[in-house]
């Protein structure tokens, strides 16, 4: 079975608390030299079927319509080989 | 991989079975080798093991619990009592009202979000399962030092998963307890209550009974959470290599369990259920055993009916596995088909994996062949006892003497003394604003929150158009049950029922939280016995009966235990809650009177 | 004659029963909705209640949003039918698109649980008429994803319009931009809000307040004297 | 600047709600044959100077103690070309 991943990211312009938090935390721990940080989502969904560009397009629909709300996050679909 | 059958157990009567790993003494090992007359099955250990654990079986604890009983004041509100899931209450009107406290501490401190949710969940299933609706949830809390990193890493987790599963549930909360003391460094104290209201006729009770009823599992798929012991059985004494890597970490689905609340409330007033029973520690081992054994029948299970989650569980883990959000059910079989069609309503899995048969035995199949074949009375209810050694720690007078005594207390002689104790005393971080932590649950929702924080004592409404309404509070002091078991548990059923008497609500009942270090040292086993004896005394002389509870032993640090920490919670009814008495004062030039000594 | 206020249940719903409870007290007929069922059952408006559809896994309101009884209410939300969205309500409201902008997690990261106070900003919506333009009131307010967010166009034309009909007062609770806190559509009759209406119509209940009883009376009014 | 990824994803054996709910809903959208979906984070990371090999270490570190809980998360860390 192939593997999709779908990236979900808030768009650079919108506030992003949970990246903030974490970049605030990283020094405190001693990590240095983070400038910035982003939070997402990522999903990973397990085909059945062949991932042919059909498929593809349908999952790109998926995750416009549903997985990522494009008034605040963009995405990225990319196939990745199963283990 | 050979499986471990009954007719391969009978014929193999010197195979050597990991018992050991699975937490059994040599005797228990053999107490069910006498019971069965052979050597048991893979399936039939990882069932004696967990269900004969401290957890499970109180070996430990019952011959001291048996007080809670046998000095029971007489109580006419008493419907259902110690033994069930939760108890029940009469508070008038045709309604009962069933609560209980449980613990999560440990799994707590491993993963503090997950392990304080799960056990919001678990109690929960509790109360459902009795046939109530939960009303509201309650969390006495004990952390260690605020300013340890532990504690960072503890109490935020904690407070998250409690709110987490809680908020999502739809469940207000309406009090707590939030204690620091280093004692709880390595053993911070998860503690949380739920309530629940039903009408008289609603009580149900885990029990199986009228062959050929169907037996229902219904809820999550079964997962590999929670079977570490298992693995090891599973892979150590039959399959050799190296154990599949299980997760100890159980993680809640509380929209699952919202949905369960829902699905099993409707089949419960569509009359659809003859027994029923959550799956909790120790899982289908403790729910077949269990609504097998209270009931009038035998039981036959097909474990390959279960839905799993991980296809590549063997039948012991699907035995032993504590997959959260869970239920078991006995339905007779013409009214299947609406039971199923409930769960089918609020999208939950549903599944016939058994019935109940004429016989007396529990009887689980795995691919057609038998694997256990039980007396369940045996599993669920004749576990070891143990009457533990104990006896008064060398310590315990140099602590007394050591108390502070009026005469030893310096009083503050002047002004600038008494503001400096005052100070003091308000900037303790046991007094502080609990408020960061009671932001983050809803105490609103269901809207019939009458009292929650700051009160000393929640309050719901319970029934709208009469306005009757139940209070609880919850208290316990670590450091006065350390100075004095006896009294301490004591102090605290009096701190609790003073808080409810105090909203203007009757006390009726307790629950509660027995919270020690390891039974295995007397002097610890002193403090169960003593803070035991000292909460049955004072349920006598107050008149409200013990309902049920629970305890949570082995909370120590090496050898050091934590305080003794029996936590109360003491239930009221009022028959007003619009004539409820807030904490604050109401207006000006009311009079302020100091009562009691 | 009186007006039949349909309140949706979701898996996951919370606040349903307190919703069909205010309506009741309200003086209108409350009627329950499922989610799974496209007919609405001649109701006059919708309540989409609080609680945690779906657990609020994948973003609060996101997969209720596409539940069969929405597809209705959309169309009909679209042809004038007053629809009200209380917290996860008022995240399935932006999730449909019904309200523009988007739920955020909250600025602090925490779930909030407290008192708010609001400012009625816009009282000649379908929901708010009963109270007084720029009136001040306190209603619960809990949740975990509340940061109303848009980009900086919506968020003028929604000022311009007069379309933000509620704003936190006594500071911001969750980073929500310009301290909104409900918004409606151009016709007024669809309106969204993070806070609890329904938890504020009892004097003993929640706040202790009634407050939030204006919501449910607008409602009446405007269906009655339809 | 470079741009380090880090995905935390549950462990296999852990249960993930989140991913169950996308899975059940995706065939009640339309979107039919996806067999599982997992549901994790993905943090995007802008790393000051050099991505080397010790910069990837402290990386690694801070994934390990801090991004993912390893009692029910894994995680992998990867270089991504900054945009
Ligand atoms: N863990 C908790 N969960 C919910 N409520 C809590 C918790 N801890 C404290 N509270 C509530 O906060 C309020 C103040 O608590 P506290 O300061 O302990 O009061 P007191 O010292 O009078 O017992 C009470 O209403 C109490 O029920």
């Amino acid at each position: 079975m192939a593997r999709v991943v779908v990236d979900v990211m808030l768009k650079p312009e919108i506030l992003d608390p949970q990246g903030q938090a974490v970049q605030r935390a990283l020094p405190r721990l001693g990590f240095e030299g983070i400038a910035d940080v982003r939070q997402g989502k990522r999903f990973e969904l397990e085909v059945e079927g062949p991932v042919d560009e059909a498929a593809l397009a349908r999952i790109h629909q998926a995750a416009e319509t549903f997985l990522a709300n494009t008034v605040i996050e963009d995405f990225v679909v990319r196939v990745e080989e199963s283990q | 991989m050979t499986l471990d059958t009954v007719k391969n157990a009978s014929e193999t009567p010197d195979v050597e079975l990991p018992w050991a790993a699975l937490g059994l003494k040599e005797d228990e090992y053999l107490k069910i080798r006498e019971i069965l007359g052979r050597r048991p099955t893979g399936a039939e250990l990882a069932m004696y093991s967990v269900m004969w654990s401290e957890h499970c079986s109180y070996k430990s604890s019952k011959v001291h619990l048996r007080q809670f009983g046998e000095k029971a004041p007489q109580s006419d509100a008493m419907l259902v009592g110690i033994g069930e899931n939760a108890g029940v209450v009469d508070v008038g009107q045709g309604y009962a009202v069933t609560f209980k406290i449980e613990s999560h501490n440990h799994p707590s401190y491993v993963e503090p979000y997950q392990g304080a949710a799960t056990g919001v969940g678990g109690i929960v299933r509790d109360i459902i399962s009795m046939g109530a609706r939960p009303v509201a949830v309650m969390d006495p809390l004990r952390f260690g030092a605020p300013d340890h990193p532990d504690t960072k890493r503890v109490l935020p987790g904690v407070v998250a998963g409690i709110g987490g599963y809680g908020n999502c549930l739809g469940l207000p909360n309406i009090g707590g307890e939030v204690v620091f003391d280093a004692c709880y460094q390595g053993n911070p104290l998860v503690n949380a209550l739920a309530v629940g209201v039903m009408k008289h006729e609603d009580i149900h009770l885990a029990k199986a009974s009228g062959a050929g009823n169907k037996v229902v599992l219904y809820g999550a798929r079964t997962g590999g959470d929670g079977i570490g012991g298992a693995s090891i059985l599973a892979s150590e004494t039959f399959e050799g290599g190296t154990p599949t890597k299980r997760p100890a970490v159980q993680v809640g689905d509380p929209f699952q369990e919202k949905l369960l609340i829902e699905c099993t409330l409707e089949a419960f007033r569509a009359q659809l259920v003859v027994g029923i029973q959550d799956l909790g520690a120790a899982g289908l081992s403790c729910a077949t055993s269990e609504l097998a054994s209270n009931g009038s029948g035998g039981m036959r299970c097909d474990l390959d009916d279960v839905p799993l989650r991980d296809a590549t569980l063997t039948p012991e883990e699907i035995l032993m596995s504590e997959s959260q959000e869970r239920m078991c059910a006995v339905v007779e079989p013409e009214k299947i088909d609406a039971f199923l069609a409930i769960c089918e309503k609020w999208d939950v899995t549903a599944t016939v994996i058994g019935e109940v048969t004429d016989g007396d035995r529990l009887e689980i199949f795995w691919h057609g062949e038998k694997i256990v074949d039980v007396d369940p009375r045996t599993v669920a209810h004749d576990g070891p006892v143990y009457e533990r050694p104990y006896h008064r720690p060398s310590w315990q007078d140099a602590l007394q003497a050591d108390a502070p005594t009026a005469e030893r207390l310096a009083r503050p002689a002047t002004g600038d003394e008494l503001r400096a104790a005052v100070l003091q005393l308000v900037g303790s971080v046991n007094q502080a604003d609990k408020s960061w932590i009671t932001s983050q649950y809803d105490r609103f929702v269901l809207g019939n929150t009458v009292l929650a924080m700051p009160e000393d004592s929640g309050m719901i409404r319970v029934d709208e158009s009469t306005n009757l309404g139940v209070a609880i509070a919850t208290d316990g002091n670590g450091r006065y049950t350390k100075l004095d078991p006896y009294t301490g548990s004591q102090l605290a059923l009096a701190e609790a029922y003073r808080n409810v008497a105090a909203t203007g609500a009757k006390p009726l009942a307790v629950s509660d939280c027995l919270n020690f270090g390891s039974p295995e040292d007397p002097e610890v086993m002193w403090q169960f016995a003593e803070a035991t004896r000292g909460l049955a005394d004072g349920c006598l002389t107050l008149g409200t009966p013990v309902t049920g509870g629970n305890v949570s032993l082995y909370n120590q640090t090496g050898s050091e235990a934590i305080h003794p920490t029996p936590v109360v919670a003491v239930l009221g009814v009022i028959d007003d809650v619009t004539r409820r008495t807030p904490m604050a004062f109401a207006e000006e030039g009311q009079l302020v009177y100091l009562l009691g000594t | 004659m009186t007006a039949r206020v349909g309140v949706v249940t979701f898996p996951g719903s919370l606040d349903d029963r307190d919703a069909l409870r205010a309506v009741k007290l309200a003086g209108a007929e409350p009627v329950a909705l499922w989610h799974r069922d496209k007919d609405l059952h001649q109701v006059d408006a919708v309540v989409l209640p609080g609680g945690f559809s779906y657990g609020d896994y994948l973003r609060a309101g996101a997969i209720s949003r596409f539940s069969p009884v929405m597809e209705t209410i959309i169309e009909q939300a679209k042809g004038g039918m007053p629809v009200l969205g209380i917290c996860n309500g008022f995240q399935v409201l932006t999730e449909s698109h019904l309200l523009p902008g988007a739920m955020l997690r909250n600025n602090h990261l925490h779930f909030v649980c407290k008192d708010q106070k609001l400012r009625v900003e816009n009282n000649t919506t379908a929901w708010t008429s009963d109270y007084a333009q720029g009136q001040e009131i306190m209603i619960p307010l809990k949740n975990m994803d509340g940061r109303f967010t848009a980009d900086r166009r919506t968020i003028d034309e929604l000022e311009a319009e007069g379309r933000v009909v509620f704003r936190y007062l006594d500071g911001n609770p969750n980073g929500s931009i310009d301290d909104i806190a409900g918004i409606t559509n151009a016709a007024g009759n669809v309106v969204g809000l993070m806070p609890h209406p329904e938890h504020a119509v009892e004097p003993l209940i929640g706040t202790g307040g009634t407050d939030g009883t204006g919501f449910f009376t607008s409602i009446l009014k405007r269906l009655v004297n339809a």
